[in-house]
């Protein structure tokens, strides 16, 4: 784990679910995902936590080809998130409860946020 | 004989005036009731008109057919009333009248229009009951079903039915579809229905609606002032008043009130048939 | 069709705008507003309206549901742009998900403008709508949109090809 | 006459013999047409000869010597084929109650004090005759129709196995009985016909042999047997303190006496009879679970036959339950079942089902209306038999055809009917709008039964009218809206000629009995009310019942000219409206993934309300707890 | 504690009160000052620099340095200002009255003048019209 | 013998002003599956950062949503304003927060209107609506726009309101405090309201957490979260309670937000007695560069802002987390054995914006 300021927390892939399931267990609130791609190499995925006013962001650095594995098993509400970052960012998400197929906003571009010669 | 033809005529004519005009007044009142200017109270005739100018489309050409059959059928109601005849007969033959705006809604396939049907027959159901205690009521009152024999008795029947009153004008306002009854064909826009069973009716065909509309309404004043003609003239006019109150404590109902779900509706009018009507009903057999 | 002069009943759809607008539209019918002073009517039906109101812009979904609409509605209609979104595509214009305005999908009568536009001016939007009601009639001009048309005057032309016979099987 | 009469008893159980010795298909086809002309033809003979005289008729067959001793030996093979049934089934404990009523009434007729006053067996009035009648066309044109019928049945039905002769030997045998049982005025040959429709819808039910037939046959079976155990008390009542088996005396000397000297225990032991063969809570489970059997035996069970042996003997006994305990039982368990049944149907979907609550509930309010036993009712009840007869019985077999040619009687599956079998669409609708539309026979009837009630006076049978009234509405009316949807064209029907002559010639009875109302009234119901009352009244004003047959006329002319304006309206086909998410056409739309999901339009319900789960044991309960008490009553008033 | 038609006392007094309803569009509406409706150019002052067109989020203004012309589609600007803010020589306002509606998506053109840096005009310039008083409709 | 019904609800639907759709599946009125979708207004207008310069996102942000574009706006500009470490004057500070508590007060009222529309008090609805028009002429006589204010810019506020205007507004509000009492004690205590509310979509607070439930929302499950407590703007400064309520139905959320209307004014009451007299903004000088989250509370709850910048005029990256799309969960939740009349209502009660849920 990697302070990054702001409440910015760096993690490894391996060590994440277990965080991930340990905020869920101390009752934290999932905030938010969000992606970011940047460099025109790698995905930057903050999670956000909430519990009461407190909140902390997990941060996931994803190279372009790699692949997340899904919260939603530990949180429901991930879902939505991670279909959105797959349909927008072309982020790999494995093992999602409900996989909408890029169905979410049914847009024409395939990933539009990550121009396809990037990819 | 010649009297009642007038009667009936001029009910055929001038019903659809007075139920427009009625219309116009429940909708100026309305949005007055709002703290809105409101339409002009003629509204309605122009919407009307409006409407027969308007392309048809149909879903389903059977709507039509039935959306006719229904008008026509109300009218026979309305003249049959005004006419003086079985007053339980009307009642029945209003029933056979509904169920053609049941047909022509649920004959197009649409979703919404099938749950506007559904909600106007879980309506009927309720309000059902009343309807037929209320002839039975004037019997009781007045030894005959003809609405020319009622209007004959010296006293006005209100004096023996006063629950069976209540009991109908609380029928009324699911009737009329005003709120909180106002389940199946909404006359507000902003219904989960959309329009529930007038939703795939189309230009001359929603006119068509209309107009039975406003001959129902006629109709139905009309046996509210049944509760108080008789012999004496002047009961006509308290009859006249007494309608137009009834209608205006629906306008004032629907906008104090929220729309309740079916299940509440259902339940509450059978409750108010059962103790209006019913106790009513009982102690009038027993003063036999 | 005079008679929808005295009686013009609107639908009102949001495409994808921001609420702005939609709220605005809304506000025309309460009682600050009240347009049904206009005799107007918010239907929520399209078999029943005479007015299309349109607020945002197109996007890859709402494309078909606009043009859906207004195939159901009756002749006469008319169509309302409300707002700069819906007139343009606005501020959004350039965004991946956005074709732009309504007249992409389906013919404009009168363009609103304005971010948000005011009640005052959606108003004055439906009294020149109403005004065309004059100049269309009931049958003549039945268009039905199908494709989306491309440059303006092949929407012109495509329109115009696209006229229906009237009468159902007969 | 009495010849005449002996033949029409008698012909149809030589037929049933026949019929069980033939196999062939075609044969016995011809034979049915054949049978069953004769059989109608002996009916409206009966039926014309009579009227001639129109008068009350009593007589003795030839050789009632011989029939009573037939009689009394047939009573024990009954028994024994119950028995041996039961016993098979094992079940045997059934048998029990059919040992204790036979022993009682046989040995009663053995070993029994003497009657002091001994009649003549048989009578014929305008109610016999109005019996006949149903029984020999209604019930006959379910025969033809089971001709076809059962042909495609097997066809469906490979795990049936085909007993088709046993099975119109049987229908035959039904006839048979319910012609004597109508015509008899001895308590014991009545009970005997009575014990024979009891065995014969038990083997009608249990036709196919499933699991599921054979149990709801028995049950059948033991609450028939029950009303005859009723009957069987009625006689050793009658026969000890009264001294005569005749039907029309008890009914005579209780109805002047009221319930003096015990006279109202033999009424009230047939009134409970009547209530369980004319399946009024809580007997109704016999005749919800008669389903299980081909359609033309639902069909006769509903309509011509055995239910209607049950509302046909309240009727005879009316007169006596007027303004009594027995008379406030038998009113209250009916108006109670209207209500109910009424209620369970709307949570049915299964069309026989409907159609089964919808008959409990009819014969509710013919059983309520004998109850109230005044003039008015009995009029009613008289024309609520035959309008019911010819409507029930057309329903069932139009259900029956709709099932053969869509495989499924389900509700849900009858959606754009009309498009789809506009034949069969139309024999429905005109059904459903028969049993409850304004202005057509059934609900002339319901209206005189309800001003019946209202002058009686009745306040519980008025509501219970009133409300059981909006039930019914609601149920109807969502099968009727459900025909006339949008639906497929051109789909195959495999209903055959038999089917569609017999469906429609009921259509067309329905249509005469409607519109000649007025000349039924006063040439039959009338005159069988002053019979027996000494005076009649229609129930409803005859100026009313013509207002109601122009009514008729116009629901037929103005829908015409209505469709034929509607048709040349120039108009545009436009899609439903699905919120803009429609797809195309009327059956899809664009579901939550974008693609196009189908659209399906339902009918409601209401199982949380008005299920069988929720209903139908309260209902059960309530006819119990009306029997019990008032039975008491009657009972300990006479001790 | 529930009621029924506890909304009674509100509906009758809006019945009998005067309803909340404008006169508009028979009375013309009278608009706070800092409403903003649409945008002005001060022609004078403007140098065509083209910021405005820079900075504006939905593209609405077009700056044509060469034909030396101004102009704004009043059916895509979304009365943001802030082009009013960026502009270098605060010739641009926002001012009440919003641009009316019409059937077609006219674009306001403004004729502007811009001294040539290196030599003085070679004419005075006239009297030029006021944005919204005389634009040139232009498709 | 209960059969289902296939409905599809939207996406052009009266009762929604937005379009979204949901697949009903229907056993009679009960419903007993509704799949929801999206997308009808998703403009995907995150991706503008690359086309349009941080100042001007600033205006594009206000049009997220037109009903708290007030917020929007100002949830952008924090995030530049944090990365670029502007201390923003606390008079600006202090007309944010006033603007954020009449963004509140306008769209709560839009929300009871609506609410009492959906289920069929039409009068109610005007009246929410007459009321909240006293609240627009304040936002049109202070920022110029209706709707939407265009007033927020990085590292402050374009416009003052005068001490007089501030009066003025004090005493406006009084008399619309007044109106309010009486309506919304129509939907407290009405028998129709109520019977319509109470026991109507209930989400526990177990389920409130799982499925991330934020603002009115969740308060009205009993949890107690309002980012304004976390003290941006002037809320440091200023003195009021978190309003909850325990009974995790429609009527708590009701409840909560009437409540909350009644604590907007409040809260503008403070603010306007203490608000001191300072510039309006200060001057962003170069590029931002880094990351920065903010969150604040928005009417319909919680929001998150991230912008990452890289040091040139276009930003990396911006989203938005708005508070609808973190109330979806629920909404799925609740509408689980819902009855369809209750459909509209249900929709209602996470007070959506899809606008902004699908930007
Ligand atoms: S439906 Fe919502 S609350 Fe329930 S488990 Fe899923 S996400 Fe959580
Ligand atoms: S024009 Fe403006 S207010 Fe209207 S929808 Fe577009 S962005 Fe929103
Ligand atoms: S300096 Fe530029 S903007 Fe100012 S007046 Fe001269 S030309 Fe116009
Ligand atoms: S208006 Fe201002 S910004 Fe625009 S071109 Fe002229 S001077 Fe430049
Ligand atoms: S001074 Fe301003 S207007 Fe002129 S070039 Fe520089 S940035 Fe553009
Ligand atoms: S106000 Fe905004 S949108 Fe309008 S021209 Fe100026 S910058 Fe462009
Ligand atoms: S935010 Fe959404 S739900 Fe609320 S009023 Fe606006 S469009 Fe309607
Ligand atoms: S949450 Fe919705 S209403 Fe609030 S600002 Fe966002 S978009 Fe607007």
């Amino acid at each position: 784990m990697q302070d990054l300021g702001q409440d910015i927390i760096k993690l490894e892939k391996d060590e994440f679910l277990p965080e991930v399931q340990k905020k869920r267990n101390e009752n934290w609130r999932l905030g938010q995902i969000c992606c970011a791609f940047v460099d025109g190499t790698t995905y930057e995925v903050s999670y956000s936590f909430c519990k009461d006013l407190e909140v902390v962001h997990f941060r996931l650095e994803v190279g372009k080809d790699e692949e997340v594995l899904s919260i939603s098993r530990i949180y429901d509400s991930a879902v939505f998130y991670e279909n959105e970052m797959h349909e927008l960012f072309g982020l790999n998400v494995t093992n999602m409860a409900v996989d909408c197929q890029d169905k979410l906003y049914r847009i024409k571009e395939t990933t539009p946020f990550v121009k396809k010669e990037e990819k | 004989m010649m009297c009642k033809i007038i009667t009936v005529v001029a009910f055929i004519i001038l019903a659809p005036f007075i139920g427009g005009l009625l219309d116009g007044i429940d909708r100026k009142l309305s949005a007055r009731m709002q703290g809105r200017k409101g339409p002009s109270v003629l509204q309605p005739f122009y919407d009307l008109k409006k409407l027969f100018d308007k392309q048809f489309l149909s879903v389903n050409k059977m709507q039509l057919f039935m959306v006719i059959s229904y008008l026509i059928f109300m009218i026979v109601t309305g003249a049959m009333f005004f006419a003086g005849m079985d007053l339980l007969m009307c009642f029945f033959v209003l029933s056979t009248v509904v169920m053609f705006l049941i047909l022509a809604s649920s004959s197009t396939h649409s979703p919404f229009a099938s749950i506007g049907t559904h909600r106007e027959m879980m309506q009927m159901m309720s309000y059902e009951p009343m309807v037929l205690l209320t002839a039975i009521g004037f019997y009781l009152a007045t030894g005959s079903f003809k609405v020319e024999d009622i209007i004959k008795m010296d006293k006005p029947a209100i004096i023996m039915l006063p629950g069976f009153f209540l009991g109908f004008v609380y029928i009324l306002t699911i009737k009329f579809r005003k709120s909180p009854f106002d389940l199946s064909a909404s006359h507000h826009a902003h219904q989960e229905i959309v329009r529930g069973i007038t939703v795939e009716m189309v230009g001359p065909e929603f006119a068509l609606t209309t107009l039975a509309e406003w001959y129902e309404y006629v109709f139905l004043l009309g046996i509210v002032g049944l509760f108080f003609v008789n012999s004496n003239p002047i009961s006509y006019v308290v009859a006249v008043v007494v309608a137009f109150a009834a209608f205006f404590l629906e306008i004032l109902i629907d906008n104090t009130s929220a729309r309740v779900k079916w299940q509440l509706m259902f339940k509450l009018t059978w409750i108010i048939s059962l103790v209006c009507g019913g106790v009513n009903l009982l102690i009038l057999e027993y003063m036999r | 069709m005079n008679s929808i002069h005295k009686s013009p009943w609107l639908l009102h759809y949001d495409g994808s705008s921001c609420n702005g607008c939609d709220i605005e539209v809304l506000a025309c019918t309460t009682p600050v507003y009240d347009v049904e002073r206009f005799g107007v009517v918010n239907t929520g039906n399209p078999m029943h309206a005479d007015i299309f109101l349109v607020t945002g812009g197109i996007n890859t979904q709402n494309a078909e549901v606009v043009k859906q609409i207004y195939n159901q509605m009756p002749n006469p209609k008319v169509v309302l742009a409300i707002g700069t979104c819906a007139c343009t595509g606005g501020v959004f214009k350039e965004c991946y998900n956005i074709q732009g305005g309504v007249d992409t999908v389906i013919p404009v009568d009168i363009y609103v403008p304005g971010c948000a536009a005011r009640p005052e001016s959606i108003i004055d939007g439906v009294v020149k709508a109403v005004a065309l009601f004059k100049e269309k009639s009931k049958d003549g001009d039945f268009v039905e949109v199908d494709e989306v048309p491309g440059d303006e005057e092949a929407e012109t032309e495509e329109t115009v090809a696209a006229v229906e016979t009237e009468g159902g099987e007969e | 006459m009495e010849n005449l009469i002996t033949v029409l008893i008698c012909a149809p159980i030589v037929m049933a013999l026949i019929m069980a010795l033939v196999s062939n298909d075609k044969v016995r086809g011809i034979l049915t047409y054949l049978f069953g002309t004769v059989i109608a033809g002996l009916a409206v003979t009966v039926a014309v000869l009579w009227f001639k005289k129109g008068e009350v008729l009593t007589f003795d067959l030839p050789q009632t010597e011989i029939w009573d001793h037939a009689i009394l030996v047939l009573e024990y093979v009954l028994m024994l084929v119950i028995i041996y049934l039961s016993v098979k089934a094992k079940k045997g404990i059934i048998s029990v109650l059919a040992i204790v009523q036979t022993c009682l009434v046989t040995g009663l007729e053995l070993f029994g004090p003497k009657l002091v006053i001994v009649r003549d067996h048989m009578k014929m009035d305008w109610l016999s005759v109005i019996m006949i009648l149903i029984i020999g066309i209604v019930g006959v044109g379910i025969g033809i129709y089971a001709v076809g019928y059962m042909r495609g049945y097997h066809v469906h039905h490979s795990e049936v196995k085909d007993r088709r002769a046993f099975f119109f030997s049987i229908m035959f045998l039904f006839y048979g009985a319910m012609f004597g049982l109508v015509t008899s005025a001895n308590l014991i040959w009545l009970y005997f016909f009575w014990e024979v429709t009891s065995v014969c819808s038990f083997l009608l039910i249990g036709y196919t042999q499933t699991e599921e037939a054979t149990n709801n046959s028995f049950k059948a079976l033991w609450m028939n047997l029950l009303g005859g155990l009723g009957i069987a008390l009625a006689i050793a009542f009658a026969f000890t303190f009264i001294g005569s088996v005749d039907l029309y005396f008890i009914v005579k000397i209780a109805s002047q006496y009221g319930n003096q000297y015990g006279l109202l225990i033999p009424i009230a032991l047939l009134g409970f009879a009547a209530l369980t063969k004319s399946a009024q809570f809580p007997f109704s489970g016999w005749l919800l679970g008669a389903m299980v059997a081909p359609t033309p035996s639902s069909a006769l069970l509903h309509s011509a036959t055995m239910v209607k042996a049950g509302v046909y003997l309240l009727v005879r006994i009316a007169i006596a339950m007027n303004g009594n305990t027995a008379g406030q039982m038998i009113y209250l368990a009916g108006g109670f079942t209207f209500f109910m049944a009424s209620v369970l149907a709307i949570s049915q979907s299964d069309g026989k089902k409907v159609l089964a609550y919808s008959t409990i509930s009819n014969l509710g309010l013919i059983v309520g209306c004998a109850g109230i036993g005044t003039k008015e009712t009995i009029w009613a009840a008289a024309f609520l038999i035959i309008f019911h007869a010819i409507t029930k019985s057309m329903m069932f077999q139009c259900v029956g055809a709709i099932e053969n040619s869509t495989g499924s009687r389900d509700i849900e599956d009858m959606q754009g009917l009309a498009l789809r079998y506009p034949k069969l669409a139309f024999i429905l609708m005109l059904g459903i709008a028969g049993m409850f539309l304004a202005p057509f026979g059934m609900l002339i009837s319901k209206w005189a039964a309800l001003k019946a009630f209202v002058d009686a006076p009745s306040t519980i049978m008025v509501l219970f009218i009133a409300f059981g009234s909006a039930t019914t509405m609601f149920y109807w009316t969502k099968w009727f809206a459900k025909i006339l949807g949008i639906g497929e064209k051109n789909e195959k029907d495999v209903t055959e000629g038999n089917e569609y002559f017999s469906m429609f010639a009921h259509a067309i009875m329905l249509l005469i009995a409607v519109t000649s109302l007025p000349i039924i009234s006063i040439k039959v119901v009338e005159p069988y009310v002053k019979d027996v009352f000494g005076s009649a009244v229609p129930a409803i004003s005859e100026s009313n019942i013509w207002t109601m047959v122009i009514l008729v006329s116009a629901i037929f002319v103005i829908p015409l000219i209505t469709y034929g304006v509607a048709r040349s309206v120039k108009h545009k086909d436009v899609m439903a409206y699905m919120g803009g998410a429609n797809t195309g056409d009327n059956k899809n739309f664009v579901d939550a993934m974008g693609e196009a999901k189908e659209l399906k339009v339902s009918n409601w319900y209401l199982d949380d309300w008005f299920g069988e789960a929720k209903l139908f044991k309260p209902a059960m309960w309530g006819g119990i707890a009306i029997i019990l008490i008032f039975l008491g009553i009657v009972i300990g008033g006479a001790l | 504690m529930s009621k029924i038609m506890s909304f009674t006392k509100i509906a009758l007094k809006n019945l009998v009160s005067k309803p909340a309803t404008t006169s508009y569009p028979f009375e013309p509406k009278e608009y706070p000052e800092r409403t903003r409706g649409h945008v002005v150019l001060d022609d004078d002052p403007c140098i065509l620099c083209g910021m405005c067109m820079r900075s504006c989020p939905p593209g609405a203004i077009k700056v044509d340095r060469a034909g030396g012309t101004w102009a704004i589609n009043g059916y895509d600007c979304i009365q943001c200002g802030y082009c009013v803010e960026k502009c270098p020589k605060k010739c641009l306002s926002i001012v009440p009255g919003y641009t009316e509606p019409s059937s077609e998506k006219t674009i306001q053109t403004v004729k502007v003048e811009v001294p040539p840096p290196p030599k003085p005009a070679a004419k005075p310039a006239a009297p030029k019209p006021a944005a919204d008083k005389a634009p040139e409709n232009k498709e | 013998m209960a059969k289902r019904s296939i409905v599809p609800f939207g996406p052009q639907h009266p009762v929604l002003p937005e379009p979204i759709h949901l697949d009903l599946v229907l056993e009679d009125e009960t419903v007993v599956e509704a799949l929801p979708s999206i997308g009808y207004i998703h403009r995907g207008l995150e991706s503008l950062v690359a086309k349009k310069d941080f100042n001007e996102m600033a205006y594009v942000t206000e049009r997220i949503c037109g009903i708290c574009s007030f917020m929007h706006g100002m949830g952008y500009c924090s995030t530049i304003e944090k990365i670029m470490g502007l201390e923003v004057p606390e008079r600006a500070n202090y007309l944010r927060t006033i603007w954020c508590e009449m963004s509140r007060l306008h769209s709560h009222l839009l929300w009871l209107g609506l609410l009492a529309d959906a289920f069929g008090f039409e009068a109610l609805f005007m009246e929410c609506w007459k009321i909240r028009e006293k609240i627009l002429d304040m936002f049109e006589e202070s920022t110029g726009g209706r709707v939407i204010f265009s007033v927020n810019k990085i590292g402050g506020v374009l416009k003052d309101m005068p001490a007089e205007m501030l009066a003025d507004f004090m005493k406006r509000l009084d008399g619309m405090q007044k109106e309010l009492k009486k309506a919304t004690k129509v939907f407290m205590n009405d028998y129709t309201v109520k019977s319509r509310l109470e026991g109507i979509g209930i989400l526990s607070k177990e389920d409130a957490i799982a499925c991330g439930a934020v603002g009115p929302m969740m308060r009205a499950s009993g949890i107690e979260v309002d980012m304004r407590k976390t003290g941006y703007a002037a809320y440091k400064d200023i003195d009021f309670q978190v309003i909850t309520s325990d009974r995790c139905d429609s009527y708590g959320r009701c409840e909560v937000r009437i409540g909350e209307i009644f604590q907007s004014i409040e809260i503008i009451r403070q603010a306007i007695a203490q608000i001191p007299d300072t510039e309006l903004s200060v001057m962003a000088k170069g590029f931002p560069k880094g990351e920065a989250f903010v969150r604040f509370e928005q009417p319909r709850g919680e929001a998150f802002y991230y912008s990452r910048a890289n040091g040139t005029k276009n930003l990396d990256r911006m989203r938005v987390r708005t508070p609808t799309f973190a109330n979806l969960p629920s909404l799925v939740k609740i509408l689980q054995g819902a009855q369809y009349g209750d459909v509209p209502l249900l929709v209602l009660t996470i007070d959506p914006c899809i606008s902004c849920t699908e930007r």
